[in-house]
C-alpha cells in the first residue's frame, strides 16, 4: 500500500485520538465555532456622501437603534455606497476611516471663547456668543462702511471684514453663507478653491 | 506495616519533601503538558480551571520544578557516580526485569538503573528546560525557527521523560517494599540486603 | 447567529471529522498587486470594520505604517523600492493571512476549536478558545498571527468571517478603491487572475503569474505578481512555502509516536507485573534478618 | 472636470501630470485603473516624485518641480511639427485659424504691452483681427502668419526636446516616449483623459499650465469626446460646489462677475458682461447674462428688487483692489482687517507662511472660527512648544470657536468633480451643542437683523430687505433652500411663442435657465443649478444609476449642472456632419432633426450642421481658444517662467532678460519679495504635497488615518542623503527663508536627482498634514516653509516649488 507521509500522520492520530479519548473516559466539550455576528443587521442605514476629496463617493452610515423617538442614534460604522456609479461601493483610507472623524477626540461641543491676552478657553453659551460676535459686527460695520469711493460711485462695501468659506460645507449651507456676506457688504470673502 | 527502631534509614525529611516536591511538579507538568500535546488530552486542562490556565501555570510550575530539581541534583550526584558493578548490572538488566535477581551483582544505595535514570533525567530535565524557555511565548520571544525546534524538542523529550518516569514508579510499586523510604524514609533491613546489599552491607557494617 | 452559519472542515486539536456533508463554495481574495496603490483603505477598513485600533505610532523612514502585523493590524501593505535594468519599481503588497488549505496554524494549535476551517476556506481564530500558547505563530509559514500583549490572545484576518456569512465580501475587498482586491469564488477569481496576467504579459511583464503556493495546499489569499518567478521581490513573500517540517514533526508524527509509546510503557508495565507479579524480599533474606535479630 | 469621474474609464490614454490621483483621489483613480483593464489603456505619469500613481503606470517621467509649461511647449511642439494633430477638429472647433492683430508680439519672453512698474500687461494687441463685417477674420488654410495655429507653431518651435531636457530635466528620450504616447490620441478615435490637480495649479503660472493643456487636448481633438477632456481633480467634497455658488470675491452665484467699482449702475454693469458673437451664427451663450443676474437679484431682494431701483443693483457691494487669500491675509497683516470669519477652513495650516499669517490673525480685533474640529487657527494664539512659539498675553484678538456639524450631521447636496450635484441625508445628531452651518450663520444673521431694524446703522437696506422666507427663519432646511437656489416663476410665465400658452404659473419651480428672464419674472439664486429642484421634485436625490449607453453617463443618478450634461462640449464628439469621430462610443449625434445621443446635447437642440453652430458655446467666437486673447493675465499663449524660488539664476529660456526670469505679471507683494530665499543659501527644491492616507488636515484628527501614517516625514533621494549623512529614520531640519520644520528622514530611491542646465538639482519632498492639534504626533505646520507668491490670474500660492535647505538633527 502506498502512502504518503501526510497521509501516514493522519492513519495515525485519527486512530490514537479515538482511542485515546476511550482510554480517558471523557472528552472536549463541543467548542462553538460561530463567526462574530454581522453587526449591521439591524443597523440603521443612511446615505450621505464622504466629505473629502471631490470624487464625492456615496457612503452608507450605520447607526445604531431605529430613530424612534427616545434612542440617540450613534454612528458605528460606514462603508461604500454600491449603488454610486462613482465608488461602486469603495472608499478610500479616508473615507473608509470616517467614522473616526465623527467621533474625533478633538470635535469641537459648545462654544467658547478666547478672550484677548488670555491663555485660555471659556465656554459661553449659544447666545451669548452670537450676541458678543453680533456686536463686533456691527459696531465695525457701522463704523468703517463704505458707501461711495471717492469718485462718487456707490460701492456700500464693508472693508475691514474678511471671511473664508469652507469648501465641505453643502451647497446650501455655502450660498447662505454667500447671500448674507454679501447682503452685509463683505468683498474679501474666500474659499478653498482657491489654494 | 510495622515500623522496626531497626529499620535502615534511607531519605532523611528534607531529601523526601524534596523528591515529592519535583514529583507533584512534574505530575502537573505532565499532565498539562499532555492537554498540550494531543488533543485527547486537553480535557486534563480543567484540572487546572481551563486551557488558558494551564497555559499560564505550566511554565512556572516548569521553573519551579527545575529549581528544586537542581537542588535534588545537587543531593544525589555523588551518590549516581557509575561503577563497574553498575555496569555490570546494566548488562544483566533483563535478569532483573524477569524477577531473577539471584545473580545480580551487590549494589550500592543506587543500582546500575536508578543510576541511569538519574542521569537521563537531568538531560531531559535541561533539555526540557532550554527548549521550554523558546516556546513560552508569554515571556520570551525568539526566531520563530527557533521556537519551532524548541516545541519538538520539548514534546519529544517530554514524552521519554513521562515515560521514564512511568518506568521509575512502576519499579517502585513492582519492587515491594520501596515506596516506604519515600514515605517515612526508612526501609526494612531485608529491602535492603536483597536489594542493594552493599547499601546494606555499609549501613549495617555486616 | 446560527451554529453553521458556515460549515466548518476542521477545527484544531479535534481528531474526528466535522460534518462534512454539504458542499458550499469555495472562496478566495485575489490580491492584484499590479493594481494596488498602496494607499492603505484595506487597512482602515479591516480596523474599521473588526472595531480594532492599533497605537499611534512613529514614522520610521518609510511609508508602512503600522510597521508589521499586530493584534489589532490585521492587514498590512508593505513596501519596497526595486530597481531591476533601471527601471524602477515600487512594489506594493498587502500582507495578512493567507487562509492556507493546509493551515500550520491549525495544524500546530492544542486547543479545541480556537482554529476553525470553514469549508468555504477560511481560516478562523475563535478567541474565545485560544489558550495564548502561541504554537499558531510556530505552525504559520507566513508568520501572520500575532499574541496579543493585553489578553495574550491570537489575532489575525478572518476574512471577514462575519460578512461573508452573509454573503457579503470581507470589509478590504470591499474597500479597495481600485479593484486590487477582489472577493469570489476560488474558481472565478482563478479566472480572473488569468486576465490579469494576460495583460501583464501584454504590458512586458513576462513573468507575471498567481500565486497560490502548492506547498500550502494553496491559498484562499491570492495575488496576482509581475514578477512571479520572484515572489521574494514583495517584501519577502515566501517563495515556495509549507509548514515547517518542524512543525510537521512535532505535530505529526511525535504525536502518534509517542502517545503510542506512552501506552506501550504503561501497558507493559502493567503486563510486566502480570506476568512476572511483584518483586518482593525473599523469605530467606527476611529469615537471615530475623535470625540476626534473635542473636 | 469637463467629463466626469466614470468617464476616464473610456480613455485610450490617461495621462497624469500636475496631480496624483492614485493618492489623492483613489476612488475616482479606479476608473483609469478600469481602463488599463478593459480598454488596454496606457497610463503615463510625469511627476518630480515616482508616487504611488506612477506605481501602476505603464510609464513614467521625472520633471523639476515649476517647469510644466517647458514640458507642454515641448509636447506641443512635438505635434506640431511631427503632424499629430485632428485636422478637422483644429481647424473648424478651434481658433487656429483666426488671425491675431498685428501689433501683437513675443520678444524676449515678454507679451507686448508689459508695463514694469505695474507688473502687468496693457492687452489692447492680444485679440483677434476684426472685418468690416463686425467679426473676428479667419485663414481656413491655416497659412496666414498672424493666424493663430502659424503664431503657435513659431512660439513653440522654441521648446525643442533638448530644451525641454535642460529646463526641466527630464531625459530626451523619457520626454520623446511621452510624447508618441500623447500623439497616439490625435487619431480621431483615440482619445486622452488628461488628468491633474494642484501639482499643475499651485505655481506662479498656474492657470497658464492648465491651459496648456487644454491646448493640447484640443489639438488632439479630445474634448467633448467619452474618454477626453481636462479633468480637474478637484479637493474637497464640495469645493466644486461651493465654487459654483462662488464664494469668493470675483463672482457672484453661476460664476457671474461681481460688480466692481469701475460698473456705477446696472446698465453699465450688464453691458460690460454681456458679449457679443465674435463668429456669425454662434449661440454666444454668455449673451444671456441678464436673465442669469437678475434673476439673482430677485431671489436676493424679492420684491424689494424693482426695475425702478435697478433690482437692487446699488445693494451689492462693488469690489475694489484684490480680495483673494492672500490678499486678505497680506490686508490682515498690514492691520487692514478687524474681524475675521473662518468658516471650515483652517488658514494658518493652508495658507503659505505660516509666521506671517499667525502675526496677521494676532492683529485682527476679532475672530470667528466655525468648524466641527478644534484647527490649529483657532488656537494660533496658544503656545505649543516648538511647533507654535507665541505669547498669548501680547495678542489681543477675541477668537470665538463655534462648535459646526459634519457632513454625516445635516442633509444637503455635494457638487462632485464632474459637476454631479448628489443630494445626502442626514444620519445622527452632532455631537453637544453643535449646529448646521446654515443654522449658525442665520443666528448671526438675524441678530444683526434685528439689530440694524431696532437701532439702524450703517446702509440697513440689504440686510432688512435679504429674503428670508423660511419657513423656520433661525433653521433654513437645505430643500427651501436648494428650491431657492433652482428658482421659480414669480409670476405666470407667458410662452413668447404663443401669448395664450402659461408655461409655468406663479410659484412654480424652473426645470433650466433656457426660462429665466431679465424683467425680474423669474428668481434664480444660481442659475446653473436650475433643474436641481424643478416642479417634479429635488433631481439630485435621483438615484437610478441605470447606464444604458455603457459610457457610464448614468444620467439618472443625480443631477449635473447644467441642465444634467456629463460631458462639457459634446458636440465636438461629432464631426460637423454630426457624425461621431468614434462610433463606440457615441456621445452626441445628429439625427436628422435634433441632436441626441448619450448626453444632453451641448448645444442648441436643433441646430443644423450645416448652421455651422460651434460646440465651444460658451465663447462668442464658437471654438475653443489656442489663444486665450485677452482673457489671462499673464499672456495668452503659455510660456515658461522659473518659479518666484528657482535653483536657477535665469530662466533659460531668456537668459539675458532678468525682468522675464518669474512670472512677469504675477503679483508679488515688497515684504513677501524680500522674504525669498536663494540657490546659494537654500539649494534644493522643495515640493509640497498629500498622501493618500490624509486629507489636508482633517485627517489629523482621527485616530484611525493617524495611525496609518502618524508623523511629518520627509521625503530625499538617496544620493542627497548620502551627501548630508543622513539614514532612513533620522530627525531632519528643513529650512527657508521663512521658518523651518522637522520630520523624519524617508530615503527614497523615488527621488532622483536632475541635470538642469548643467547643474544637479535634488528635489525634496514634503507632505502637508501635520499640525500641532489632532491624534496624530504633534508636528510643525508644513506651510511654515511655503513662499506668499500666487499665480498671475487667481493667485493660487506657488506651493509646489520653493527652496530649501536640510540639515540632520
Amino acid at each position: 500500500m502506498q502512502m504518503n507521509r501526510r497521509q501516514f500522520f493522519k492513519v495515525c492520530s485519527a486512530g490514537l485520538g479515538g482511542s485515546s479519548i476511550a482510554m480517558m473516559g471523557f472528552s472536549p466539550n463541543a467548542a462553538l465555532a460561530e463567526v462574530r455576528t454581522f453587526k449591521l443587521a439591524r443597523a440603521t442605514e443612511t446615505r450621505n456622501i464622504c466629505p473629502y476629496c471631490s470624487v464625492s463617493c456615496g457612503v452608507l452610515i450605520y447607526s445604531t437603534g431605529d430613530k424612534s423617538k427616545n434612542s440617540q442614534s450613534e454612528i458605528i460604522h460606514i462603508e461604500g455606497d454600491p449603488d454610486n456609479p462613482v465608488n461602486r461601493g469603495t472608499l478610500c483610507p479616508k473615507g473608509a476611516g470616517l467614522r473616526d472623524m465623527v467621533q474625533s477626540a478633538n470635535r469641537l461641543k459648545w462654544p467658547e471663547v478666547r478672550e484677548p491676552g488670555s491663555k485660555e478657553w471659556k465656554r459661553i453659551s449659544w447666545n451669548e456668543a452670537i450676541e458678543r460676535i453680533a456686536a463686533h459686527m456691527k459696531a465695525d460695520r457701522d463704523k468703517n462702511f463704505q458707501a461711495q469711493n471717492k469718485d462718487g460711485v456707490t460701492i456700500n462695501r464693508w472693508p475691514t471684514i474678511g471671511a473664508l468659506v469652507s469648501s465641505a460645507a453643502s451647497n446650501e449651507a455655502g450660498y447662505l453663507t454667500v447671500k448674507t456676506l454679501r447682503a452685509l457688504g463683505v468683498t474679501q470673502l474666500d474659499t478653498q478653491a482657491r489654494i | 506495616m510495622i515500623r522496626d527502631p531497626k529499620d535502615l534509614k534511607r531519605y532523611d525529611a528534607s531529601e523526601r519533601a524534596n523528591h515529592w516536591v519535583v514529583g507533584i511538579s512534574f505530575i502537573l507538568l505532565a499532565l498539562s503538558g499532555l492537554a498540550f500535546f494531543h488533543p485527547a488530552f486537553f480535557p486534563l486542562t480543567q484540572l487546572f480551571g481551563g486551557g488558558t490556565w494551564a497555559r499560564i501555570l505550566h511554565p512556572y510550575i516548569g521553573v519551579f520544578m527545575a529549581f528544586f530539581f537542581v537542588l535534588m541534583f545537587l543531593r544525589f550526584k555523588h551518590l549516581n557516580k557509575m561503577t563497574d558493578a553498575d555496569r555490570e548490572w546494566l548488562g544483566r538488566a533483563k535478569e532483573m526485569m524477569d524477577g531473577n535477581d539471584h545473580n545480580m551483582p551487590e549494589q550500592g544505595k543506587y543500582n546500575g538503573g536508578q543510576k541511569m535514570m538519574f542521569w537521563c533525567m537531568t538531560l531531559c530535565m535541561v533539555l526540557l528546560t532550554v527548549s521550554g524557555i523558546f516556546i513560552w511565548r508569554a515571556q520570551f520571544s525568539v526566531p520563530v525557527d527557533l521556537a519551532r525546534f524548541g516545541a519538538v524538542i520539548h514534546a519529544a523529550v517530554a514524552a521519554i521523560m513521562i515515560a521514564m518516569i512511568m518506568v521509575h514508579v512502576y519499579a517502585a510499586i513492582w519492587t515491594k517494599g520501596t515506596i516506604r523510604a519515600m514515605w517515612y524514609g526508612t526501609v526494612t533491613r531485608a529491602w535492603a540486603k536483597q536489594h542493594h546489599r552493599a547499601w546494606y552491607r555499609q549501613m549495617t557494617g555486616k | 447567529m446560527a451554529l453553521q452559519s458556515l460549515d466548518i472542515k476542521q477545527r484544531s486539536a479535534t481528531t474526528t471529522p466535522s460534518p462534512q456533508a454539504r458542499q458550499t463554495i469555495e472562496i478566495a481574495k485575489l490580491i492584484d498587486v499590479s493594481a494596488c496603490i498602496g494607499c492603505k483603505a484595506c487597512q482602515v477598513a479591516c480596523m474599521e470594520w473588526n472595531d480594532v485600533r492599533d497605537e499611534v505610532g512613529n514614522c520610521h523612514g518609510v511609508y508602512d505604517n503600522p510597521m508589521d502585523l499586530t493584534e489589532k493590524s490585521w492587514t498590512v501593505m508593505r513596501f519596497s523600492e526595486i530597481e531591476e535594468q533601471g527601471k524602477l519599481e515600487w512594489l506594493i503588497r498587502k500582507d495578512g493571512c493567507m487562509h492556507c488549505a493546509d493551515p500550520g496554524c491549525l495544524k500546530a494549535c492544542p486547543a479545541p476549536g480556537a482554529i476553525i476551517q470553514y469549508a468555504n476556506g477560511i481560516v478562523d481564530f475563535h478567541q474565545e478558545n485560544c489558550i495564548g500558547c502561541g504554537y499558531c505563530v510556530s505552525g504559520c509559514p507566513f508568520n501572520v498571527p500575532r499574541i496579543s500583549k493585553t489578553d495574550s490572545k491570537a489575532y489575525k484576518c478572518t476574512l471577514c468571517s462575519d460578512r461573508v456569512a452573509v454573503n457579503q465580501a470581507p470589509a478590504c475587498a470591499k474597500a479597495c478603491p481600485t479593484g486590487a482586491i477582489q472577493f469570489g469564488s476560488k474558481e472565478d477569481m482563478k479566472d480572473y487572475a488569468a486576465k490579469r496576467i494576460t495583460d501583464l504579459k501584454e504590458r512586458g511583464y513576462e513573468k507575471a503569474g498567481l500565486y497560490d503556493p502548492a506547498g500550502v495546499g494553496g491559498t484562499h489569499v491570492m495575488y496576482v505578481l509581475h514578477h512571479a518567478d520572484k515572489p521574494d521581490l514583495y517584501s519577502g513573500l515566501p517563495v515556495n512555502p509549507s509548514i515547517s517540517p518542524l512543525v510537521a514533526l512535532w505535530k505529526g508524527a511525535t504525536k502518534p509516536l509517542a502517545t503510542l509509546a506512552l501506552a506501550g510503557v504503561a501497558l507493559g508495565s502493567l503486563f510486566h507485573y502480570v506476568m512476572k507479579g511483584p518483586n518482593e524480599v525473599s523469605k530467606e533474606i527476611e529469615k537471615e534478618i530475623e535470625k540476626e535479630d534473635a542473636q | 472636470m469637463t467629463n466626469h469621474w466614470v468617464d476616464i474609464k473610456n480613455a485610450d490614454l490617461v495621462f497624469v501630470m500636475g496631480g496624483n490621483p492614485a493618492e489623492a483621489h483613489p476612488c475616482g483613480f479606479k476608473w483609469a485603473i478600469e481602463a488599463k483593464k478593459t480598454r488596454k489603456a496606457k497610463l503615463v505619469v510625469v511627476d518630480p516624485r515616482f508616487n504611488r500613481t506612477a506605481a501602476v503606470a505603464d510609464y513614467y517621467a521625472p520633471i523639476r518641480p515649476g517647469t510644466d509649461i517647458a514640458f507642454f511647449g515641448g509636447i506641443i511642439n512635438y505635434l506640431l511639427s511631427n503632424d499629430k494633430i485632428q485636422h478637422e477638429y483644429v481647424k473648424h472647433y478651434t481658433n487656429a485659424a483666426f488671425l491675431i492683430d498685428d501689433g501683437f508680439k513675443f520678444q524676449d519672453g515678454l507679451f507686448s504691452g508689459y508695463d514694469e512698474a505695474k507688473r502687468s500687461y496693457a492687452k489692447d494687441t492680444w485679440k483677434y483681427q476684426i472685418g468690416s463685417d463686425g467679426y473676428a477674420k479667419v485663414d481656413e488654410t491655416l497659412q496666414d502668419p498672424r493666424c493663430v495655429f502659424q503664431l503657435m507653431k513659431q512660439h513653440y518651435s522654441r521648446y525643442a526636446p533638448e530644451t525641454v531636457q535642460k529646463i526641466c530635466g527630464t531625459p530626451k528620450d523619457a520626454f520623446l516616449k511621452v510624447c508618441e504616447y500623447i500623439a497616439s490620441t490625435s487619431a480621431p478615435n483615440r482619445t486622452m483623459s488628461y488628468l491633474y490637480a494642484l501639482g499643475l495649479t499651485e505655481h506662479s503660472v498656474g492657470s497658464q499650465n492648465i491651459r496648456c493643456m487644454a491646448m493640447i487636448q484640443l489639438l488632439l481633438g479630445n474634448m467633448g469626446m467619452a474618454g477626453g477632456g481636462i479633468n480637474a481633480l478637484r479637493g474637497h467634497a464640495n469645493v466644486q460646489g461651493i465654487t459654483d455658488m462662488c464664494a469668493y470675491s470675483q463672482n457672484l452665484p453661476g460664476y457671474l462677475s461681481a460688480p466692481n467699482e469701475g460698473d456705477k449702475d446696472r446698465a453699465t454693469y450688464l453691458e460690460k458682461r454681456t458679449p457679443k458673437a465674435l463668429r456669425p451664427g454662434q449661440m454666444n451663450f454668455p449673451q444671456n447674462f441678464p436673465k442669469w443676474f437678475t434673476s439673482l437679484c430677485k431671489a436676493w431682494y424679492g420684491n424689494a428688487a424693482t426695475k425702478e431701483n435697478d433690482f437692487a443693483f446699488d445693494w451689492l457691494p462693488k469690489l475694489g483692489g484684490a480680495t483673494d487669500t492672500l490678499a486678505m491675509f497680506h490686508a490682515m497683516f498690514e492691520g487692514k482687517l478687524n474681524g475675521f470669519i473662518c468658516q471650515g477652513f483652517n488658514p494658518l495650516a493652508s495658507v503659505p507662511n505660516k509666521k506671517k499669517v499667525g502675526d496677521a490673525l494676532a492683529k485682527l480685533k476679532y475672530l470667528v472660527v466655525i468648524d466641527p474640529l478644534a484647527t490649529d487657527t483657532s488656537e494660533f494664539w496658544k503656545p505649543h512648544g516648538e511647533f507654535n512659539e507665541v505669547d498669548p498675553t501680547k495678542i489681543d484678538t477675541e477668537v470665538f470657536r463655534l462648535p459646526a456639524n459634519l457632513f454625516a450631521e445635516h442633509a444637503g447636496t455635494f457638487t462632485n468633480s464632474g459637476r454631479v450635484v448628489q443630494w445626502r441625508w442626514k444620519s445622527a445628531d452632532g455631537p453637544g451643542e453643535s449646529k448646521e452651518d446654515a443654522e449658525i450663520l442665520a443666528a448671526l444673521f438675524l441678530k444683526l437683523k434685528a439689530m440694524y431694524a431696532k437701532d439702524g446703522g450703517a446702509l440697513p437696506e440689504p440686510i432688512l430687505n435679504l429674503t428670508w422666507a423660511y419657513t423656520q427663519p433661525a433653521k433654513p432646511s437645505p430643500e427651501e433652500l436648494l428650491r431657492e437656489i433652482n428658482g421659480k416663476a414669480l409670476t405666470d410665465l407667458i410662452d413668447p411663442k404663443d401669448p395664450t400658452k402659461v408655461l409655468f404659473k406663479a410659484g412654480e419651480q424652473l426645470p433650466s435657465f433656457g426660462f429665466l428672464r431679465d424683467d425680474g419674472s423669474t428668481a434664480c439664486g444660481n442659475w446653473i443649478y436650475c433643474g436641481t429642484w424643478s416642479q417634479a421634485g429635488n433631481n439630485t436625490a435621483k438615484r437610478d444609476n441605470s447606464d444604458p449607453s455603457g459610457l457610464g453617463q448614468t444620467l439618472n443618478w443625480g443631477y449635473a449642472w447644467p441642465v444634467n450634461r456629463r460631458i462639457l462640449y459634446n458636440r465636438a464628439s461629432a464631426d460637423l456632419a454630426g457624425k461621431p469621430w468614434d462610433p463606440q462610443r457615441t456621445v452626441m449625434k445628429w439625427l436628422g432633426d435634433k441632436w441626441g445621443g448619450n448626453d444632453i446635447p451641448d448645444m442648441a437642440p436643433t441646430a443644423k450642421p450645416e448652421d455651422y453652430v460651434m460646440p465651444f458655446i460658451m465663447t462668442p467666437e464658437g471654438v475653443g481658444r489656442l489663444f486665450s486673447r485677452e482673457i489671462m493675465a499673464d499672456g495668452p499663449m503659455p510660456e515658461h517662467y522659473e518659479p518666484f524660488e528657482s535653483p536657477l539664476d535665469v530662466n533659460p529660456m531668456h537668459p539675458n532678460n532678468p525682468k522675464a526670469k518669474s512670472n512677469p505679471a504675477a503679483r508679488v507683494y515688497k515684504s513677501d519679495m524680500e522674504a525669498f530665499g536663494t540657490a546659494k543659501d537654500f539649494p534644493y527644491v522643495a515640493t509640497t504635497y498629500r498622501l493618500t492616507e490624509h486629507f489636508h488636515y482633517w485627517t489629523k484628527q482621527s485616530q484611525i488615518n493617524a495611525i496609518m501614517q502618524p508623523e511629518q516625514f520627509v521625503e530625499i533621494g538617496e544620493e542627497l542623503a548620502k551627501e548630508k549623512g543622513i539614514k532612513a529614520g533620522d530627525k531632519i531640519k528643513v529650512r527657508s527663508n521663512r521658518g523651518f520644520i522637522k520630520g523624519v528622514a524617508v530615503v527614497t530611491k523615488r527621488i532622483k536627482s536632475l541635470e538642469i542646465d548643467g547643474k544637479k538639482v535634488h528635489t525634496v519632498g514634503i507632505p502637508i498634514h501635520y499640525g500641532f492639534k489632532g491624534a496624530t504626533k504633534p508636528g510643525f505646520l508644513t506651510n511654515t516653509l511655503t513662499p506668499f507668491v500666487g499665480d498671475a490670474n487667481v493667485h493660487t500660492p506657488e506651493y509646489k516649488a520653493f527652496l530649501i535647505n536640510i540639515e540632520k538633527v
